[in-house]
């Protein structure tokens, strides 16, 4: 296997925002334990639609470890507009290049993310909906 | 503090092994050259043919020197196969990489391939294997030790079972894990052919052997010289022959004193990692296992993670077989075992050897739990 | 006095080549293996792998490690043809064993195999290849210098001769013999596939490479794990790969000084030879041999003899390859170029390396024509 | 190949009754120069049918020479018909063995012998059909 970035080692070793959110804007759920990997991405959004907090939980190789620590540091301070663009390519690129057998960590990462968002969007479409209906 | 657990995938050289290597180095006419220079470097392989034949309890005659494990089992049943116009094979469910791959690409080609399956400490089944053998069946191979978990297969039982219903069906082990901790010898198996490598004894990379009994005939797989009684041409690796020569030799000549050790550390390592984390899966439970290895699973973490962590405390470990580092599919012997493929993913193999002390598993036990713990508690499954 | 003059044969290993390999056996992980003792393999792997391909002129990536010369040329040739239907294949009647051999073999599988003919200088006849190219080719293999005679073929050409006509036939050089003794580059010489071997180069026995050009696919010919991008399984040789490095980056950069004085060192031994014994031919007079190789033939007496009588001396020289030892035929090089059998019998070949001195030159031009005289006296063909 | 016998090497290096006979009794002529050997053996015979000296001439290999040497050994003294007795095998064992691929070197040397025993009873038989015309 060709060698991580001492950027990936550097996310694995000290990942950020490990954990899940209480009370998630947002939630991705993505992958099995068969395949080896499980995304879990929590998303904290403002009355802004910027994305505050975000935080995940992962069973997964060093790789799947540390996309999963950059994408939720790339997507903090995001609209969840932006945050949407957010390829795996981009999160690759973030981390200095990922081996070639390791590039479906990145489509996970990326995955969980529009997971996430889309889950967001969901619920303040239901709260629109709440509303709207009270209203 | 360097802790190598990982003597499964490759042993440092020995020292008496590196000088002879060394030596050899210096002898450097071509064995195959009718001059002084190539009877010097002849006297060398043939030495060494000499000892690997001693070792594995045959004649010289008997070896054929290869490029290592892989090719040595490719020799053994492709080099077969051809001889024969038969088209049933069969192998285990739990072969390493090497064999396990032999008969997938086999069976693309149009033989027909029986695996048998392992019971949940990874046995073979000889009732099945009986029940499949066939006057069509041309080779039965099923290895000697597995890699991955350690367990011993009762090869002298299945070479009874075999010949004694069809003599003529040709029997290989793949004994590269077994050599140098396992005591046994190719007449006490009975095998036709029987696939060993230095560089898991302490000896180099890049040489192996294959076992070819006397009669039984193979066809080389690769054209070029008379080299190796026609079976295995190209000029030969001397330094690497002579290496392997000498490594063969100490590794049996000290083998009980090693096992004794190893099996006191093996101990230690299960009944410290069981006190210390909890939630774990010991895959290495076999009635019959290398004293060397042992096989744990820890659930709801991956293997992979484990390894990197180790590794910056300085401790080498691995998840199955050095060959499927880099790969994404879940070990196929553990799979075969019936282990749940959450605990597969979390499985870590230490594999100790000679050089392996107490203070070692010692630290070891000191790093793996909190790597465990971190791990977990990044991890989904771990509250579910 | 001992002088090796057989270093087609094999080289001794230099003490720079030497010294690396000492290094390399104590680092002693597996290079597949994740944790740092693989990685360090690795690096060592990776970095001679980069050597290597620096001096055959290509990138790293189509570098494959094998265990030899042999390996190289059965996994270029059989490697393709696995890959395409194609049943017409090309090569020359002058290769080495292996090459020769792997053709005789696909023959008899069922493959139209056309062998290009040489001139009496061992020089392959372009306008033959030409006309044997059809659509249904699905490689030519045609060595870059001889093993015998030291005949440099025409590579380069033949590579354009067969891409303007058929951009799609895959071509293979065994350049075995060649590298440290030719200045070449894959890219100038535009094959698809080239074969070398680091025990021709003062590096050790038993590695060698294939250059398999970016966007050529060969299948691998033994199956095991993903190692050498899946072409090649086996866990790597890494001592012997590190000496490969470590020679072929020393051959590169000192061989117009060796070839300087290795030519002057040819033109006195010829000219030696022919002051001091009569009815001899010169068997290696192309116009591009390599500076490295002598091969004459002493009439009516047989090559076997005149290596024993030498060897009492001290000096080793062979008859062709140092495979055909032992064997029974005579050259099937020579008799490819029209050398009368008796001729072909009594042929010796001279190679010379790096070390070679003048005074072992002086050495031989002493010690050679009493033994010409004295087996000549015992020859029934010498008095007709 | 196997390495040949100290006792090969020694008649290699000194062989023992190189050269021809004038006005032999007996001369072989075997093998041809394409298959790599040539031997030609001459016997003297006294008119005790006693083989007095022999001699041989050899273009071939290392075995060839001494296959060639011991045979001549072998027989001076034997009478012809003694001789005749001498096998390939009984030269070979003479020489402690040989390497197997040169086993043909020690056929050959039987069939010089053989050929030259044979041109002797020819001679002779004219010889004595010359007399017993003149008679
Ligand atoms: C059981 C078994 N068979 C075969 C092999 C392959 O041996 P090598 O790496 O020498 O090709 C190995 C080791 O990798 C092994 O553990
Ligand atoms: C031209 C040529 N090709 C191939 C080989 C085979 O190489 P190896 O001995 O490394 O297998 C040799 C040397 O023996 C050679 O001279």
């Amino acid at each position: 296997m060709e060698q991580y970035s001492s950027k990936v080692m550097e996310h694995f070793t000290n990942p950020k925002n490990v954990g899940e959110i209480k009370n998630p804007d947002g939630v991705g759920h993505v992958g099995n334990p068969v395949c080896g990997d499980i995304m879990e991405l929590y998303i904290k959004v403002d009355n802004k639609d910027v994305i505050t907090d975000a935080k995940f939980k992962t069973f997964g190789c060093g790789a799947a470890i540390a996309t999963s620590s950059m994408v939720t540091e790339m997507v903090i301070g995001k609209t969840v507009d932006e945050a949407e663009k957010v390829s795996n390519m981009a999160v690759t690129e973030a981390l200095g290049g990922l081996p070639k057998v390791k590039m479906h960590c990145s489509v996970l990462a990326e995955e969980a993310l529009k997971k996430a968002i889309d889950d967001y969007r969901c619920r303040t479409k239901d709260e629109k909906d709440n509303k709207d209906n009270k209203s | 503090m360097k802790v190598y657990l990982d003597n499964n995938a490759t042993t440092p050289v020995s020292d008496e092994v590196k000088k002879e290597m060394i030596f050899a180095i210096d002898i450097y006419g071509n064995p195959s050259s009718l001059h002084q220079f190539g009877v010097e470097a002849r006297n060398i392989v043939e030495k060494a043919r000499r000892r690997v034949a001693e070792t594995l309890g045959c004649d010289g005659q008997e070896i054929i020197f290869t490029s290592g494990g892989t090719e040595s089992d490719n020799l053994a049943v492709r080099g077969y196969l051809k001889t024969t116009s038969k088209k049933h094979i069969i192998t285990s469910a739990t072969e390493h990489h090497a064999v396990y791959n032999i008969f997938n690409e086999l069976e693309k080609e149009g033989y027909r391939v029986t695996r048998i399956g392992v019971d949940k400490n990874g046995t073979v089944d000889i009732n099945q294997l009986k029940e499949e053998l066939t006057e069509d069946t041309a080779i039965v191979s099923i290895m000697l030790a597995n890699n991955e978990t350690g367990t011993v297969q009762p090869v002298g039982e299945i070479v009874s079972a075999v010949k004694s219903m069809f003599p003529h069906i040709i029997v290989h082990t793949d004994a590269v894990q077994a050599l140098g901790k396992l005591k046994f010898s190719v007449k006490e198996l009975g095998v036709d052919l029987l696939s060993v490598s230095a560089h898991k004894i302490n000896g180099p990379k890049g040489i192996g052997a294959l076992y070819i009994k006397k009669g039984v005939r193979i066809k080389h797989l690769v054209s070029g010289g008379h080299h190796e009684k026609n079976v295995r041409p190209g000029t030969e690796n001397v330094a690497g022959i002579a290496g392997f020569g000498c490594a063969a030799e100490i590794a049996v000549s000290k083998i009980d004193e090693v096992n004794d050790i190893l099996e006191k550390l093996k101990l230690k390592l299960i009944k410290g990692v069981k006190e210390k984390i909890k939630n774990i899966k010991i895959n290495s439970d076999a009635e019959k296992t290398l004293s060397n290895t042992v096989n744990i699973s820890f659930n709801n973490v991956e293997g992979e993670s484990i390894i990197m962590m180790l590794d910056m405390d300085g401790i080498a470990v691995s998840t199955g077989s050095a060959c499927t580092s880099g790969s994404l599919e879940p070990s196929h012997v553990l799979k075969a075992m019936g282990v749940d493929p959450v605990a597969a993913q979390g499985s870590i193999r230490f594999s100790m050897g000679k050089y392996t002390t107490e203070e070692e598993i010692d630290y070891l036990l000191e790093k793996l739990p909190p790597v465990i713990e971190r791990l977990r508690k990044m991890s989904p499954l771990e509250r579910q």
